[in-house]
């Protein structure tokens, strides 16, 4: 039968299955073949806190949505277009997020009393007619798979574990991507190990592939052509691993080894992994007995002379406050990146939130100002490591940069950079005994010079107690105390000076700036634009510098008649912003675990603007 | 290690800062720091390549005082810190500065892993059964009853027998020795420089201010030879004003033998053994029993390799299988698509 | 204890929550979790006076599933959280579920000074050799060269012995179980119970996810019998399929030798001592020798006031001084003036 | 020869010597005999980080400041009156705070060339003219304590120890209060031990008693009457005892035991010693390893029913801030006491400074909304950590309550309450196992139930997860979670509710209000009435609920034209009023590890106006 092919400017796929059921795997496995076709996208990977919660219940299900296109794709979605679903935990807990006639593709071999049970439905929403705003196709996924690989002898827990690349497979029929891509990583992965198991996969793969094509089901196929993007050579990146080529990058350009101090937490454990595997680079990854021994073993190697990184999430970071102030004090440089999760306490641990912003700029015994930095996207993850280590061994000082568990774990194709078009990252370390003072500093930035051991002549002694200006030696001297903590602050301040000017997107004034930072970029980015579009006066400024924050900003606020903070907290950045600047701004909190929704900021931004037209 | 400085020879000027010492009159830390002094221009590397590293406490000051690089941490933080040192740059000789609270209370658990990692450094515990720098509350060295600033009905918290722990966290070179016994001092950081991996010496140090006399049954002329024992690898336990004691083992019970009066000899002393872990357990429990001595020196001196030069193998087989790293591919990665 | 509810007798249900258990299926912890709730029920006390305090892990979840009181902390603190609630309330009957990693890495140090400390609490360390719940990392007990998410190229920190470093520290009560062991683990839990003081139980336990069969060799029917020798106080230390074999001392070394061929006998063999503390470094330390069977069972069990008692006792002393507190006397101190 | 008798209103003298000179037990005899006359009084003692760091150096120099008078005495003195200097290192670190025509009252034979060289001095200050605005008594105690114990066979080192007991005698002269206190206390600590010893002194302080009395060195003896205090019975309190009374107060009014977990940390460390005190209260006091112990080991007792505290300084809650995340989330009554000290890291471990103010309303990861309170003067303290242990099991949560190293080993006179006037502290237990909900909430405070284990049939667990609503269940919902944020963060907020309208000391309203919180009180206080005094139109308020603020703070600030915001660091309360009120508070900042001058803030306080009505 010969089927249609229609083209789509954008679509928003979610797969949805058990913990065991490999929904991410298989959703990465998608997502690189479209990212590989040139498609922009978004990704965001929603899984729950268990490893492997028992089959078949809600709190077991995890999901993987991918929104691509061939337009400028900022977030992965606030509703979708499909969604495959595994069995009716997974399609009861994710129907809420398709549109009204979006396409939902089920297993339906999975629709069984007991999966209905584990899923607390009285009634199969396949038959009680609650799907019925949908288009629903019944797969029988399970039985096909196994007949894929009828001749093949392998247990039932084996072939079940096969099932996703069905779906897989039909995905790829249905939005016309090739399956070469997840056949050669399939060989890869399992080839070696196991060729059985690597052939099963391959079979179901194509298996689900070609029921798309035979079927009389499914009509359309859909086509999603390249997007716009500025000529160069892309790869997709996901943020936890953007972040460890970011400190990977700096420490080469720099000419330092990289030292990464941590302890592993979600969602940050995987920025340890990814520096793990490149020893090649001299990279040294030091799994610690705790953040706090991950934090001093990297003011240690920051010491000694590595460019010294630690990388953790919330409670963590807390667990670290204490050795911040060290770092600052020592005035040594340092990257601590923070991978922000939902919380208090542990929280929400595998979801995304934006509360630990105050705690990163204020939340530190004395005063011990450092520098704080935030990534907008997961491709920005690599620039703001890299960054963060940039300011670190420029300034001497300990630098946070956050990001989120959506960040982290999301994914969005990255025009790889040039090495030689990255910033330099010059270094010079202390040489010369006879002008050597250890807190003296340098006119411009204020830094005091980097000393290491084992160069002769410089020995000398740092540690928290108060020093005495340029010398370094302990001073108990009030006026010296006072002194010091100003010129701490200065120097941090100072920052501001070597940093760009804060842009914005739209038109330079207005009648409201939306002012974001972090994750939330895509989505207020899509809000603005609809509502720029529906001819309301809106810009957006997202700020990647945090503390300090960048010099014109002030000067911005004063060119818009109101100001609107979105953020995934409850009023973090507006706190600052109001202390600093004394304007009204105005909060918007979504506390969910999840990005924000551009929707949800749209109406704001229109009951803003139209309570002041109506008012 | 590669010589960086011409390398007239060192004296114990060449390791005295420049900052005056600032703790009290009296105070066993005073022992401590000049027998290090006196030790370090013995080694052979270049002074630039000495590192101390210390948390907070009366003994964390230590690295003030000693003309070598320097980094007083937090409390109970040091062997973490000093591990990022070591790992950053192994070439470096790092030294830990601690105390019975820095180093076993708030730092315990960055001791024992340090310990278990055998990563090459060698640590001075200043144990004064006492937080000195506090003024004056028990550690978890202090003595069950003892009545300190915290516990005016006396200590209810039976002690860590630090050497005890070292051991049973897998610590290679574990040793005590005492502040007012400067040559034997001398010879276990001696001892500890030419260890490969950690090196942990418990050393018994008077507070004259808060726990004055702690440790004068060992360290006094009078009662000393009388209750101490030294370990020497391969001797027996002799002990005694005129050599006349000895330690004998019954079973797996160590008891005090007279070797004057013709029942035992030397020969059926128990002989030391560094390279024996249980015997260095049997060793570290006699401070249960207050009839037998106390040993002091190495208790345990065990070769394994160091962390750090695991570490650095793993890098170089990475090289020697991947090549040096080219930045330019690592940020490539596996697949990438091009768009004109 | 006071009785404070009718005791009809109660069962396995009473100790069931109503919350799903959300383990992997597989994993080791769901009979380490069902071997408690069966033991629980003997014991003599009320149910409310359970509770079960945890860190953060997989293992952690464990009081969820108890239908007793609970506390699911912060990772590494439950010995910390566990010693507030046993000193408010030295009545209460206290248990710590813990992991590898959150009971001897982040919380290491916690656990070393809980057990020198004897606090009256029992510890249940899931040892899966691996950090389950974040996803594969290796923890202070993964072997050496293991290849685990943190590591590609192998694990290069020597593990703790688990019972060594609690011997070290001082602990009264020491023992190893396994999860597939439902009876051996079943013992271990009321030989927690009935002792007096601190208990540190580590249990073999299966992670079907990221570290499966680390110790089927231990735990499966084939090889378990010529793996695993069980410690019996009193009882000589035979194991083999057929009770073949046997482990016998040759001074302080363990070795294995056949009961069956003539040349040794049972009486020949190392016979089991809970009371002797090196004999249980000693049986610790079999783990380095690959050729010796793993022993299973109490190690120590010594016994010592606990802390909870002492605490108790300096309250009751001080009222039986000065009588019970009096606060406006308190207030008003030792000099007062009046103002008219 | 017949001596002069002087009326004063209030004198500040200061003692200055070696660490081992025994100067705060020399100045804490002195305040306690000049409290015990009725005086109104403030000190402050201050003393370097080392134990008994070398004599003769200038770094080891120990001071204890007291002022006393018939009047309202609000602070230790901006500068004092008599300076008693036991060496050339005490004079010379000391006598710039001393007033132009001040007396100076010298140990003259300490001052050889040794001690000269030790404080770094070439000329001997006594000869070289430099403290010729003052009036110099040189005294020769070293020689005159010897003479006084000439026969008794002391070793010279014990003799130099009493020497202190020397000045005192001296001081009691001068200012005419009686020796017999001072003589009860000696017998009293070393009678027992050592008989000779506590003759020594004795016969010492008489000595310098006599030695007033008789040579003609001396003209002028100084009374300083009672001051009009409100009428009570009085005692001279230092501020941790006072903590740690207040703390066994609540405990008693609330019929709960007492439990405190603590680590010893400089200036918090006797809080903790005088709670071991009082075993008899049934307090159970529990040094842990390290301050992650002490406060969860207190959240422990706390969930056994225990009114549970933990006590510490800012490197100490610096560790503590992931437990105090716990204790947000669990919902658990905890009292932190932070003793704040000069920061950032170790700092000035001894000095004080009001630096964690941030740390303490923000610092944490996630959403984690605590109460924060604060002490104004020592005696205060004992109010505050009553109030904190109220307010905690009142509301359910952990309640920072700040002090800072001046209030905590500064005293003053306390009117002793009477435990029956004592606020009610109402406890009680959760108990039915069919009403019993965990997280339901008391519809007045949002308060959840109190429920501990021993309880029959309320078996239940709670723990770092987010829960869900009323059941405490774990729930990864969404919406849940944003329900519970705003919930946590609602019940926090609504403790304005339960507290005092914000006062206000001088008129309502006017040109400025200065607005302090912490032990800023004093200093304040004596600037705006020196102010109004000169006719400005300035008023006083001082915060002790910082988190949430009083209700009625917002309204205060518009009867204002300006605020200003003393503080002693680099500029925190300003931020969280800035960022709520959005007012163009002015700050004051001085950083130097001393409580603020009264003066400066005067002049402040002028420059403000003044600039106001030039402008
Ligand atoms: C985080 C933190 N907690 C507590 C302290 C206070 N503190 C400083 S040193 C010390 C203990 C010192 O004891 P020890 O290590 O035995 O050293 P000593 O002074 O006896 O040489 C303590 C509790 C601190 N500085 N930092
Ligand atoms: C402060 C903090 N650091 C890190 C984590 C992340 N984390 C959670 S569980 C865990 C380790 C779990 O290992 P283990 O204790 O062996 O338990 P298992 O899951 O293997 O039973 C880690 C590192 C955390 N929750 N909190
Ligand atoms: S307090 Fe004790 S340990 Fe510290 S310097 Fe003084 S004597 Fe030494
Ligand atoms: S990850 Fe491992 S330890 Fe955790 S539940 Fe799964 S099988 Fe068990
Ligand atoms: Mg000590
Ligand atoms: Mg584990």
């Amino acid at each position: 039968m010969a089927k249609q092919l229609k083209t789509l400017e954008e679509v928003t796929i979610r797969f949805a299955g058990d913990s065991g059921d490999g929904m991410q795997l298989t959703g990465t496995q998608f997502t690189n073949t479209v990212a590989a076709l040139g498609a922009d996208l978004a990704t965001f990977p929603d899984y729950p806190a268990e490893i492997r919660a028992p089959a078949g219940t809600k709190y077991g299900v995890s999901g993987f949505q991918i929104k691509f296109g061939s337009t400028d794709i900022l977030t992965p979605g606030d509703t979708c277009d499909v969604l495959v679903a595994m069995n009716p935990a997974a399609l009861v807990t994710n129907v809420k997020i398709l549109r009204d006639g979006g396409t939902i593709i089920v297993n339906e071999d999975a629709f069984n009393d007991k999966n209905l049970k584990l899923a607390n439905l009285s009634t199969n929403p396949l038959e009680d007619g609650s799907l019925a705003r949908f288009n629903v196709h019944r797969v029988a996924i399970t039985k096909m798979t196994a007949g894929a690989l009828a001749d093949m002898n392998l247990s039932t827990r084996m072939v079940d574990k096969t099932k996703n690349f069905f779906a897989l497979g039909l995905m790829y029929w249905m939005y016309n991507r090739p399956i070469d891509g997840s056949v050669k990583f399939i060989q890869e992965k399992f080839g070696k190990k196991d060729a059985e198991i690597a052939e099963a996969n391959v079979r179901v793969l194509k298996a689900g592939y070609n029921y798309g094509d035979t079927t009389e089901v499914f009509t359309t196929r859909y086509d999603v052509k390249a997007a716009h993007l500025p000529p160069g050579t892309y790869r997709n990146i996901m943020g936890n691993v953007a972040a460890a080529l970011g400190l990977i990058a700096a420490a080469k350009k720099a000419n330092l080894e990289l030292f990464l101090g941590s302890y592993p937490i979600t969602p940050a454990s995987d920025i340890l992994h990814e520096l793990s595997k490149f020893k090649e680079f001299g990279v040294k990854t030091f799994q610690a007995e705790d953040e706090i021994a991950a934090i001093t073993s990297a003011i240690g190697a920051s010491y000694a002379g590595a460019l010294a990184a630690t990388t953790t999430s919330g409670p963590g970071l807390a667990l670290k406050t204490e050795a911040m102030g060290l770092a600052v004090i020592l005035e040594l440089p340092l990257v601590i990146i923070n991978v922000q999760r939902g919380g208090p306490s542990t929280g929400l641990p595998t979801k995304t939130e934006q509360a630990d912003l105050l705690q990163a700029v204020v939340g530190r015994n004395g005063e011990a100002p450092m520098c704080v930095i935030s990534a907008s996207t997961p491709a920005d993850c690599f620039e703001v490591a890299y960054e963060a280590a940039r300011l670190a061994v420029k300034f001497m000082t300990p630098v946070i940069a956050l990001t989120d568990g959506y960040l982290g774990n999301g994914a969005e194709p990255w025009r790889i950079p040039k090495v030689s078009d990255l910033k330099d990252i010059p270094v010079t370390f202390a040489s010369d005994p006879k002008t050597f003072q250890p807190y003296a500093r340098d006119p411009k930035t204020l830094a005091r010079p980097w000393a290491i051991p084992g160069t002769p002549g410089l020995e000398h002694r740092i540690g928290g107690l108060e020093k005495a200006d340029i010398t370094g030696n302990i001073s108990y001297d009030p006026d010296n105390h006072h002194v010091m903590i100003k010129k701490r602050a200065a120097k941090i301040d100072g920052i501001a000076n070597d940093i760009p000017d804060q842009k914005i997107e739209g038109e330079p004034q207005g009648d409201l700036l939306v002012l974001g930072w972090g994750s939330t970029y895509g989505a207020i980015k899509s809000a603005v634009d609809a509502a720029r579009a529906d001819g309301l006066k809106v810009s957006h400024a997202h700020l990647r510098y945090i503390h300090p924050f960048p010099k014109n900003l002030g000067e911005i606020f004063g060119r818009f008649t109101h100001v609107l903070i979105p953020e995934i907290n409850n009023g973090q950045l507006i706190t600052l912003i109001r202390a600093k600047y004394l304007i009204p701004a105005i909060g918007f909190n979504m506390i969910k675990g999840l990005p924000l929704r551009a929707e949800e900021i749209e109406s704001k931004i229109e009951g803003i603007l139209g309570g002041k037209t109506n008012g | 290690m590669a010589e960086t400085t011409a390398t007239a020879k060192m004296t114990i000027k060449d390791f005295q800062s420049d900052q005056d010492v600032r703790w009290c009159p009296g105070c066993g830390d005073y022992s401590i720091l000049a027998q290090v002094q006196r030790v370090f221009p013995e080694f052979n590397h270049p002074k630039e390549n000495f590192v101390a590293i210390s948390g907070i406490g009366c003994s964390s000051r230590f690295p003030y005082y000693m003309d070598i690089y320097g980094l007083h941490g937090i409390h109970g933080r040091a062997p973490a810190i000093a591990s990022g040192v070591k790992l950053a740059n192994p070439k470096l000789d790092v030294w830990v500065a601690t105390g019975d609270g820095d180093g076993l209370s708030i730092g315990g658990n960055h001791m024992i892993h340090m310990l278990r990692r055998n990563m090459g450094i060698k640590v001075l515990l200043f144990n004064n059964q006492i937080y000195g720098l506090t003024k004056g509350q028990f550690s978890p060295t202090s003595q069950m009853g003892q009545v300190t600033k915290s516990t005016p009905m006396g200590v209810i918290d039976p002690p860590f027998i630090p050497v005890s722990l070292a051991l049973g966290a897998g610590a290679t070179l574990v040793a005590r020795t005492m502040d007012r016994d400067p040559k034997h001092l001398q010879e276990m950081v001696r001892r500890a420089e030419n260890h490969q991996g950690s090196a942990f010496i418990e050393i018994y140090q008077n507070c004259s201010v808060f726990n004055d006399g702690a440790f004068f049954l060992y360290t006094e002329k009078e009662s000393r030879d009388d209750h101490v024992v030294y370990l020497e690898h391969g001797k027996p336990l002799v002990f005694g004003k005129n050599k006349e004691k000895g330690v004998r083992l019954n079973g797996f019970t160590p008891e005090v033998v007279s070797i004057a009066d013709g029942k035992y000899s030397v020969n059926d002393l128990l002989v030391h053994n560094e390279k024996d872990g249980t015997l260095a357990f049997i060793l570290a429990n006699m401070i249960h029993d207050p009839e037998l001595p106390r040993p002091m020196g190495v208790f345990t001196a065990l070769e394994r390799p160091t962390y750090e030069s695991m570490m650095v193998q793993q890098i170089a087989k990475a090289r020697s299988k991947r090549g040096e790293g080219d930045l330019q591919k690592l940020l490539e990665g596996d697949e990438t698509w091009v768009i004109q």
